[in-house]
């Protein structure tokens, strides 16, 4: 997932996108597999050889998708959702505010689905390594299946272990303990790991508990004050993603009683048309895009239809995920 | 397989973490000053810093861990702990215990101070350590004993914070640079605050090899934070500038980054940039007159299929008034394999995105950033009029603080409403589509002209909105019709 | 002045409360059904209504009090309360009460039921009441005794909505109908949420004697919810439709608002509008030729100082096509003496707000909603750049719904990010300004323009930037040059 | 303030409008009053018998005012912060959520800076009232006060009392137990009062509570839970407002590679500028504006720079205020 070539080869996995909400991760093999979707069918082993981000056409050449590179966003969208997964936002402020960087060390609990794992393998690769602990058998040895898949295996260590009872040192690994950059709790109960994350931290590196239930940050917070950590802060954060595309925008055509020249429409038309030097070549065709001003009545009333790029919040959108509480281990003297 | 217990063989080095976390002579540093204030300050031996107007010996802290405090009060400065700072709070004077005493009754009238301005003034010059100064203006206030313990606690801390001062040295990193430019001057970081920030770098791909073309006014800020996390001399970061004056790279400096790493930065003129579209775009209308015009807009994505023919004509049509130097540069846009595009400045994106946009490679990520929704729809709607790129996004991020204490949870009640907004996406080429029969990769324009003729009806899937679970790889629904997909 | 324990001597008349809260023969209701679908019937004496597609008479409802809950199981509908619901639940099987069970070992196959549908089919047609009925399923499962409490729990709900109609009968208000609308056909009411909602009826400054111009395409909701905090028959809701269909104000009669209330809502065709905006510009024109372009858009503002030569001038111009209705509600809209202006429509707003705009009395309050928010820059940027109004406000409301439990209290997990965006503003008069020396409410247009004349460089404070107390009475600061407050 | 002439009059408080964070409050009196402020100095009584919305310039003519009519929304807003105040959005939440209109019965606790007071008894006149109980004595006097001057204190009962231990009923006042219609509560520890709600609430009335902390929350849920309410939803809202004004726009000129026929700034400034069509008059002799788009350089390249009408969010905005809690009081038979 790291270092891929521009051209598609045998044994990458591809996404392969028809739209925000379909996307879908085929492995590229060179045997007869057939990718069917609502926009045809697809023999996948034509992919081999393709550039990354060209339109591929489906069999009867009336559908087409386009050929994506994974990277550890995409693979958080399209992997089942086997368990609640962290989410990018999420992921994104767990990584930049951990400090991490290539040659980080990093202790992960639990590993879940290894949508964060995954994020902080491609962040501190190769220098760094990420010792991810799960206490279910299941989802550790599928966590190993994915990273193995995902060719990062070599910057993982999986281990299934109940990291609050049995804490994070492993036996056999050397530069562990008091060598770690950061700690990342995703647990029930995480006051009850911190004290095993503490004894493989080194000063100054950073910790960070992520919770749904503000009853586990306050337990959580109070642990932290009472350990040697500093900068104890809780954030949520939230994505507003825009709908942003063409719409009928109708408005009635009336006389401005504030400018004797113009009925208002014409005016508002003329102001907030979209981009109307372009000329797309495809949307020409289509009912959507820049086409002239149609004109529409409401009895005697008279109107003006008009496309207009135009954005809005999308309505169903996710709302809180989880609190994420930080805090820097300060070594006491 | 078995995984009890038992981890993979890969044991990464140990690092030199101890010295790491020492503060070093030369070090640039963040200084916060009694938890409000932060600036940086390099730290050389045997010189001296000014904090709060006062000179502090660099050699007092060189040496000492980060993190750690140290303390001005009358004329020393030694470094103390959290523990030490709360035992000379609490040796002032016992707060009240009583949960009585409730404010009740004080008026708005604060001038319960018996001492006059100038005999405060006398005891600070004559050197005396904070907690004198302050037990003596409690026993001159008339009304500290009627306050709560909670308002006693913050009249003390006020006090402290005007007696003495309390400085923590704090290593720079893209996370702490971030609090002190955003507290102290976000416009010089184009109010990147940090959440939008983390976003911008997951969004467009960050990692040790990742080639980034990185167009920004943050002052090197962004630079810095991209060169840190990719930590590695295998990365690119190529910062096109505007303007003949060099690169206003300044903060770069601040992050502490390994020489390796900062060889990775490469900055030059985006006139070059320009000025090759503008050949590039001459030549292909010039010689592909006998095409239609959906290839205008394609003769720069080709680079891999025709690299020779298309280098060469670049390096004769520039030849005559670029010098040796600005032909490596061509070289390194043109063949920088660039996965990673990040447009964060403070002038209009479009022209700039447009500009830079056809030496991202296919397939990579590309994350542009304005104050401003209306910016960013600009460049969305070109970019998805010309068919430029898919999975476009454009959102906001809200963030809020919490305060998490007993009986006294509750999110802050300042935020802060603006983080900007990001449009997000990921480029896909516009000519060479693959069909099914068709040879593959050796696709023409000719080939692709048919291609597209023969399917006039097709509709971009982007334009569909549809609620259809993603986990369905085998999406057999093929018995709706067709007019469900072109809606 | 002594408060204790001492009130206000108007005593409010003690109304009927108890029949207020009984359902009426005759009443719209609304039902919740099983805690999900909100539906809204009449109830009629000795009719039937469909809940589920079972039938229920009305007779049983009717009497009862508001929020009662009807149970309908098996053949059976008869009151219940949330109590004997619950005894019901417990009633059917014992939960777990360890916390060993932990559904840990549970795969992702659901089919641990041994009963086939068709048995369970017949179970049910057979009239068996639910808990009968889910007692049966629960010891014909393989995997019930294995889940936690827990699950049980929400084993058993969801079996229980299944084989079990629970509906509550719950009074119309302007709250309870936004549920309802809000949750199954949002854009019947232009997607317009309760806080949104509510927000607009407090800046549009909605009370008892209030003058309304209401433009409006939520098929009445918006009118009824106004009528009902009005409750009034001292104020006016004009509410002006376009085309000669009628107004569609269905949903108006289900707020079950007095004939007095009902009485203030009055709705004629917006054309009529148009036309006397065409009128007016062209007299106006062409009778103010000699004066500057300034004036000609204020002749709809100055009613009140010339209230008859305008009257006339109107009537004369239309009374050629216009009915004597026509002149009632020109009439209506002339003198109505409105105060607030309400924009909520399916339509680009601006057209519609510059129309009405001239009717709204100056220092009067506007509201324009959008879900757009580049539609409402349209109308702010016009009003402003024609000074129309001040304390122009774009905003939108974010609102979160809290699960609070014991030790599992968060913010609830998806959230509705839509609730649109409203302009708000106060209109004020851009002539007839005043002159501290002229003689008050009699200048003229002409002493008004030199008035203007001799101050070009008057900036408009609202383009002003400060960060001031508002709580200062008195800003005595006027040693602050003129620059700063230009800038 | 609920029924204002269209004409300033004596006695009138009017808001002196100046900007959006300069609005002041005034009593009109007949006398040598003046008021100073940034934009001059004005003498109020010139302001009897001037329509309200007007325009009103100084005494040297070189600044002026807008006379707005006061409201409640104003009132809030100016007055004094003497103790935290409900904001507008909560109010209006609150106001809709209650299911308050004319004729409404309710009951508040504490009194507070009397800017929700003001909002509900615009709401409830002239049929309904408000019974509003503060534990301070000094607020309650100066709601008194408050309420009298902007001339609504018929329609608000002020009592000075512990509502939490004396509850809310008032010996001599009658039609009070069983006819209150909403009961807010805005209190340290709101479920202390939630009895005494109930005994003066009838069946299908509203209560809503209003804490910062949510631990508050947890125990007003609980108490309600156990008392016979239904219904019981906690909120928060939140407004976002928009700066909404001309920026000067900079824009580069460069060659747009995928169309030849233009440079991108200009298709770009031709296609985002606003409402060109419009010519205020007042704007084209300042330097905001439409002006004309001017050129700059930086080193050899060449930009636009034009005045767009553009939004953005303003940067310190309100966060928290309180989380409210609704629930409906169901008479238990």
């Amino acid at each position: 997932m790291l270092n891929i070539k521009r051209k598609i080869q045998e044994g990458d996995k591809v996404v392969l996108y028809s739209g925000k909400d379909r996307m879908s991760l085929v492995v590229v093999k060179n045997d007869n597999t057939i990718f069917n979707s609502k926009f045809g069918n697809y023999r996948i082993k034509n992919l081999i050889g393709v550039e990354y981000g060209s339109k591929v056409y489906s069999n009867d050449e009336k559908g087409f998708l386009h050929a994506i590179a994974l990277n550890p966003e995409l693979w958080s969208i399209t992997l089942d959702h086997r368990t609640q997964i962290l989410f990018n936002l999420d992921i994104s402020t767990i990584i930049f505010n951990l400090e991490l960087k290539n040659g980080s060390k990093v202790v992960e609990s639990g590993t879940g689905s290894g949508s964060l794992s995954t994020s902080i393998a491609r962040t501190v690769a190769p220098l760094g390594h990420l010792y991810t602990f799960e206490f279910h058998k299941e989802r550790a040895e599928h966590a190993i299946r994915d990273f193995t898949e995902n060719g990062i295996k070599q910057y993982i260590t999986v281990t299934h272990r109940d990291a609050c009872v049995d804490g994070f040192k492993l036996e056999n690994v050397e530069g562990m303990v008091g060598y770690i950059d950061a700690v990342f709790l995703d647990l029930p109960c995480p006051w009850e790991a911190i004290d095993n994350a503490v004894a493989v931290m080194h000063h100054g590196s950073m910790l960070c508990s992520f919770s749904p239930c503000i009853e586990q940050v306050q337990n959580t917070c109070l642990k932290l004050s009472e350990s040697s950590f500093q900068e104890i802060t809780t954030i949520e954060v939230l994505i507003r993603t825009y709908d942003t595309k063409y719409h009928k925008v109708e408005s009635m055509d009336l006389v401005n009683p504030y400018d004797s020249t113009n009925t208002i429409n014409n005016e508002e038309v003329s102001n907030s048309s979209s981009n109307t030097d372009e000329k797309p070549q495809q949307r020409q065709s289509t009912k959507w895009g820049q086409s002239k001003p149609q004109s529409f009545t409401v009895g005697e009333m008279k109107g003006t239809k008009k496309d207009q790029f135009l954005t809005n919040v999308i309505k169903e959108s996710r709302g809180h995920t989880g609190y994420l509480t930080f805090a820097r281990y300060i070594k006491e003297e | 397989m078995n995984v009890d217990e038992k981890q993979n063989s890969t044991t990464p080095p140990p690092s030199q973490i101890s010295n790491d976390y020492l503060i070093k002579d030369g070090d640039q540093v963040i200084l916060e000053i009694n938890q409000e204030k932060l600036i940086v300050v390099k730290l050389q031996k045997n010189k001296k810093i000014s904090v709060s107007k006062k000179d502090v010996e660099s050699n007092i802290l060189i040496g000492q861990p980060y993190y750690s405090l140290f303390q001005l009060d009358g004329k020393t400065v030694k470094r103390v702990t959290q523990k030490e700072l709360d035992v000379q709070l609490e040796g002032i004077v016992q707060l009240n215990q009583t949960e009585d005493a409730n404010n009740k009754d004080l008026g708005q009238n604060h001038t319960s101070q018996k001492l006059t301005q100038d005999e405060i003034q006398q005891m600070k010059q004559s050197g005396k350590d904070s907690s004198t100064i302050i037990r003596t203006l409690i026993e001159n206030s008339s009304t500290f004993q009627g306050k709560t313990s909670f308002s006693q606690l913050k009249y003390l801390k006020k006090k402290i914070k005007k007696y003495t001062t309390v400085i923590k040295v704090i290593k720079p990193t893209a996370k702490t640079l971030n609090s002190l430019y955003y507290s102290s001057d976000p416009k010089k970081i184009c109010f990147l605050r940090f959440d939008t920030l983390s976003q911008i770098l997951t969004m467009a791909n960050i990692h040790s090899t990742q080639k980034v073309l990185l167009m920004e006014t943050t002052s090197g800020y962004l630079t810095g934070a991209i060169a840190e996390r990719m930590n590695s001399p295998d990365g690119l970061i190529f910062v096109p500038h505007i303007g003949n004056g060099g690169p206003n790279l300044s903060i770069v400096k601040n992050f502490g980054l390994s020489k390796s790493t900062l060889d990775t930065i490469k900055s030059f003129e985006l006139k070059l940039i320009d000025q090759l579209n503008q050949k590039n775009l001459i030549s292909s209308t010039s010689s592909n007159n006998n095409n239609n015009n959906n290839n205008h807009d394609n003769n720069n994505m080709d680079i891999e299929e025709q690299p020779d023919k298309k280098k060469l004509k670049v390096d004769q049509t520039l030849s005559s008034t670029t010098s040796t130097k600005d032909k490596e540069i061509l070289d390194l846009i043109e063949n920088g394999g660039y996965n990673s595009l990040i447009v964060v400045t403070k002038y209009s994106p479009l022209s700039l995105t447009l500009s830079l946009f056809p030496y991202l490679n296919a397939s990579g990520q590309f994350v542009i950033y304005s104050q401003f929704i209306q910016q960013l729809l600009e460049v969305h709607q070109v970019l998805q009029d010309k068919n430029l790129a898919v999975n476009l996004n454009i959102s906001e991020i809200w963030m809020r603080e919490y305060q998490v204490l007993p009986k006294r949870t509750h999110p802050e009640m300042s935020m802060d409403g603006a983080s900007g907004y990001i449009l997000t996406g990921i480029k896909v080429k516009t000519t060479n589509n693959i069909k099914p029969t068709s040879p593959i990769s050796t696709s023409t324009s000719t080939t692709t002209t048919t291609t597209t003729t023969t399917t006039p009806p097709v509709v971009e899937p982007t334009s569909l909105e549809m609620n259809v679970d993603t986990n369905n790889d085998n999406d057999c629904d093929k018995k709706r019709k067709r007019e469900d997909d072109t809606q």
